[in-house]
């Protein structure tokens, strides 16, 4: 008898991933420094560092902080711009077979539009709406905190969009089922969730924030239990696809967020302690669903007993 | 990479200052100076890995060392690290400084624990003739003299509070050596206030220098792009990354503000 | 010259505290375990366990789960009902100089009314409504997460209080101010936050909650950044006291909140780690302020330079 | 409450259990069979403190044992723990097992780590008469069995595999024990189905029983209320708990669901 092995393999509306794990937006860059140290075709897919229609600077440092199991960044889509993204960067990452996943922020409805217009011209296997950074003043959480906002972007740009899309929603919200399904709605056809907490860090020494920011995202093992809460409570009222992520660090996190709802997950904050984390993620699931007899991940999505 | 190498020798330097051995032939056989390792100290709330300079290299034993201050927890949870135990680094990382070889006459300019990254330079570094000067708050403060004074041929030594070498601060004996001769190229690290000083006071001469800038850190390998520093990029300017970009700049590239 | 002491006492609305830690409501019940571990006559204030109209048995355990440097708790209000407290803990507590806290809840607006009512004939130094409380089904988180909760149930018992009436915010919210400033014009002599984010965990062996009731509110050092940016942001815009708390563990913690705009604190599970995380932090807030020549606590609130 | 203690001698029992003796004059002279104590086990992610049974007193030398099975992160990091290291330890807590003059002959059910607190218990009972009847998933897992010996007039071991002593559930022994003799009472510690199991044995022949439940905690002193449990009270049923009620509640209190 042949022996069944166990299939990592998922599909996010049409977006075909050979393993559950994303490396997530802005903690990956575009793949070129991992790929000194682990071959990325080992990954699910890379979730490239938000972009935006022109180059941006980001913000002053410093634009890290530490914080209890976590840290706070403040970037601000620091980012050379989608075009020369496209140009640049794209056929670095297409050499390794793993899905690109266009992350786009836009400062206006008209910016998101041409971002997704662009984007669905390209070489990438989905795009990924930022709509709830909330290291930058315009756009962004602005839109992305209120039902009307996601419902007016998403509607805006889903007649151009050629590719499966993803709507990023932020935690700093009172409902965050209302946001999904206003995604959903709209025409999303998958959210990914959790973006950073908004949070910050002070020194007692200089009494002065530690962000040049002032305030920042907090992700990392600390966000994690808001994280499978918030993931748990949208993949129980939308019926598109839920891609996790806050905190996961291994192979028992990933199965975590998958039991919660999360068809796929993204890993960001835990690679800067273990740059192999996305890898020893996925080998932990892998063994996970070989020791629990598994046979696909879609088996484990949502399988929480309650 | 390998991440796992093994804890050597730990030796104080003073109350808040101590220098450790790590055995690890790769980072030995790769590491340049002026690069930098990504610790991960461990201690509960120490979450992410700290970044410290390369301080000296031993190649044929295999072996590299590192200079630290203790800060926080993370530093702190590092010094209590004893010998033969495993330990979490990533690294070499960074670009280093330039070792030209025709550089025939070069000088350092260290502050505090600034010092540490210029010593294997001085050690490595071709020039043939090798100033070293070294500002530390007070003589108790103070570390590796004889350690610069054997890789290089001459070293000063200034304190704040003048109770060690001369008193007062680095960049003013960077100033009286400049009057009595000139460098082809001088390497500067320590406290910004200090770093920019001294720079300044080397661009005014035309003499090029380098800089070894510290920011906090997400990846240490340029992914993440917190670790922005300020640049010139043509008449405009940029954030490069001092994990990737640097930790060393060229003097004239950085905007210190 | 006589030299002159750090002054540590602050008063809030009226409430006169001798030094501003307060132990946080549902984490010391009412006083009585820790009495045999310190002098309960060093803490600035007690905030009693949450007391309701009548006795709660609360929720199905397990009712806590660890998490990366916090914890989930699921209490579910448990409380002898406040009759009960005001025959059986007042008194106990009485023999201490310390301020009691009432801390209330109510299951609809008349019940918040009528709890007011009781209290303030009641021989407690301040009421503390807690109109955040995530683990109960009606009631609390319902009236919280609304302005317009807020203000219908502030407004309603403000008339019948004679205590300084101190109104407890949750953080699982899109925009604290905008509560706190609800409070404040409500007539809210002091806001207090932040409470516990809405969380999770699951166990992948049984693949289940670990909690009794799914869900459970996060706290501990995990939240702080959060925490410390909601007090930020609130004593920006309100005028009334504001009462920090969430994840602090020592006296630099305390300093931190003080600096982003708190006039006291409360700390609630670090107690459960270090039973005298209180009292050192109390004693870490006057060594800091020796060291830095604060004079009294009122020079460090709001004292972030920005 | 001191709560810095330090650790003696730490012993493995079998490949995931061990026996760690504490220093400690106070807890040591204030502990009573039952009672637990609440660890602060360190490591980076074990933000609470584990409570573990005492298992053993030596009042002499001012010393208690635990015996501790490796589960997670807590009970890991404190495996690693070595003789003379500090260690933070609240305790003694709880209200530990009764220990009547009246009770002549007791038996004691225990299974896998619930056998730990029971051997203080037989040790010090005033009873003239200790039955111990102990279960384990295989030999292998058999920890501490001549201890037990010692300190009872007879020991019986049950396996779940049969690969040492009777094969089957430790709850058969008992109810063939009580075919023979009855007790007076009898003190059970194990897994709840074990616990559940046991008590409905002896409710349903009127011997008196208690039960050391385990439940997740907080404060570990009363004052959280996390760790409920369900209790008996008049005809209705109210939530105790267990770090000040219990951990040893009478069998009949208990409702197990
Ligand atoms: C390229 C580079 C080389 C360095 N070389 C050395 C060296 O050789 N010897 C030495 O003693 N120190 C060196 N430092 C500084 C050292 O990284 C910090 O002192 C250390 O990270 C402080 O950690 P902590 O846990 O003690 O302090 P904490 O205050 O607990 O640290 C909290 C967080 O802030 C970060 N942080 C705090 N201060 C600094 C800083 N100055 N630079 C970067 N991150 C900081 C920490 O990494 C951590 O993420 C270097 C820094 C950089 C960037
Ligand atoms: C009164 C009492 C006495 C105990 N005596 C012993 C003993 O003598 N020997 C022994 O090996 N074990 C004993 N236990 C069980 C022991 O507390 C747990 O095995 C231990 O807490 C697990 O921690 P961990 O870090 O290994 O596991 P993790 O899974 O990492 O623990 C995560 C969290 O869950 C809690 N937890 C997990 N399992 C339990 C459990 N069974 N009971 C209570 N909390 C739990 C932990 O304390 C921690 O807060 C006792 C428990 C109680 C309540
Ligand atoms: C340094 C940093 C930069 C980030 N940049 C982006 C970004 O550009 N776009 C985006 O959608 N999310 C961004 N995020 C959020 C992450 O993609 C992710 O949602 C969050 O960090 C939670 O996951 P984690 O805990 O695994 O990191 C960033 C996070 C970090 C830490
Ligand atoms: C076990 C537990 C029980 C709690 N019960 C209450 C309560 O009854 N009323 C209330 O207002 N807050 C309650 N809280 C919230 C705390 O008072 C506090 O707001 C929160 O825990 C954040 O502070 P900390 O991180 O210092 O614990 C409870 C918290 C915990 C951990
Ligand atoms: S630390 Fe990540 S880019 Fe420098
Ligand atoms: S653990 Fe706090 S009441 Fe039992």
């Amino acid at each position: 008898m042949m022996e069944k092995k166990t299939d990592m393999s998922v599909n996010i509306a049409g977006l075909k991933l050979k393993n559950p794990v994303i490396a997530a937006s802005g903690t990956f860059g575009f793949g070129r420094e991992y790929s000194a140290l682990f071959d990325l075709s080992r990954l699910g897919g890379i979730a490239v560092k938000g972009l935006t229609l022109e180059p941006r600077k980001g913000n002053p440092p410093p634009r890290i902080a530490e914080t209890p199991s976590g840290i706070l960044n403040s970037v601000g889509l620091q980012n050379p711009g989608v075009h020369a993204f496209i140009r640049d960067e794209i056929p670095f990452l297409r050499r390794y077979d793993t899905a690109i996943i266009a992350n786009a922020s836009g400062n206006t409805v008209e910016e998101y539009e041409e971002m997704v217009r662009i984007l669905s011209d390209a070489d990438v296997d989905a795009i990924e709406l930022n709509l709830s950074c909330p290291n930058v003043k315009e756009g962004c959480m602005a839109f992305g905190s209120t039902a009307a906002g996601i419902t007016q972007v998403v509607s805006r740009v889903k007649p151009f969009c050629k590719k499966p899309l993803i709507v990023k929603l932020t935690p700093n919200v009172t409902d965050i089922c209302e946001l999904a399904l206003a995604a959903e709605a709209a025409g999303a056809d998958a959210v990914s969730l959790i973006n950073t907490l908004l949070g910050m860090a002070i020194d007692v020494k200089t009494r002065r924030p530690i962000l040049g920011n002032i305030m920042g995202g907090l992700s990392g093992p600390a966000v994690k239990p808001v994280a499978l809460r918030m993931v748990y409570q949208v993949s129980k009222v939308v019926k598109i696809p839920v891609i996790g992520m806050g905190g996961i660090s291994n192979g028992t996190d990933v199965v975590e967020f998958l039991l919660a709802g999360a068809s796929a997950v993204m890993i960001g904050t835990a690679g800067f302690v273990n740059p192999y984390a996305w890898v020893e993620a996925i080998n932990g699931l892998e063994q996970y669903m070989l020791e629990n007899n598994c046979r696909s991940v879609a088996e484990l999505t949502g399988g929480l007993i309650v | 990479m390998n991440l796992i190498h093994r804890v050597g020798a730990v030796n104080r330097l003073n109350e808040e200052t101590f220098l450790m051995t790590i055995d690890s032939p790769e980072i030995a056989a790769a590491g340049r100076p002026g690069q930098f390792v990504n610790i991960r100290c461990g201690g509960p709330d120490a979450y992410l890995r700290r970044p410290i300079s390369i301080c000296r290299i031993d190649r044929e034993r295999g072996t590299f060392d590192i200079g630290v201050q203790i800060r926080g927890k993370g530093t702190e949870a590092l010094s209590r690290m004893r010998p033969m135990e495993p330990i979490d680094i990533m690294g070499p990382l960074g670009n280093g400084f330039s070792l030209k070889p025709e550089d025939r006459r070069i000088a350092v300019v260290g502050g505090g624990i600034g010092v540490f990254p210029l010593l294997q330079l001085l050690i490595e570094h071709p020039a043939s003739e090798k100033l070293a000067l070294l500002g530390f708050r007070s003589r108790d403060q103070v570390v590796l003299e004889q350690d610069f004074q054997m890789a290089c041929d001459e070293l000063l030594i200034a304190t704040d509070d003048g109770s060690y070498g001369t008193a007062g601060f680095v960049t003013s004996l960077l100033e009286k050596k400049l009057g009595e001769k000139t460098f082809d190229r001088v390497f500067i690290c320590g406290p910004t206030p200090m770093m920019k000083r001294a720079a300044a006071i080397l661009l005014e001469r035309n003499v090029p220098c380098e800089v070894s800038l510290e920011q906090r850190m997400g990846c240490g390998i340029g992914a993440c792009l917190v670790c922005a520093c300020k640049t010139r990029a043509g008449d405009d300017w940029d954030y490069a990354h001092v994990c990737k970009d640097g930790p060393v700049f060229s003097g004239e590239a950085v905007i210190f503000d």
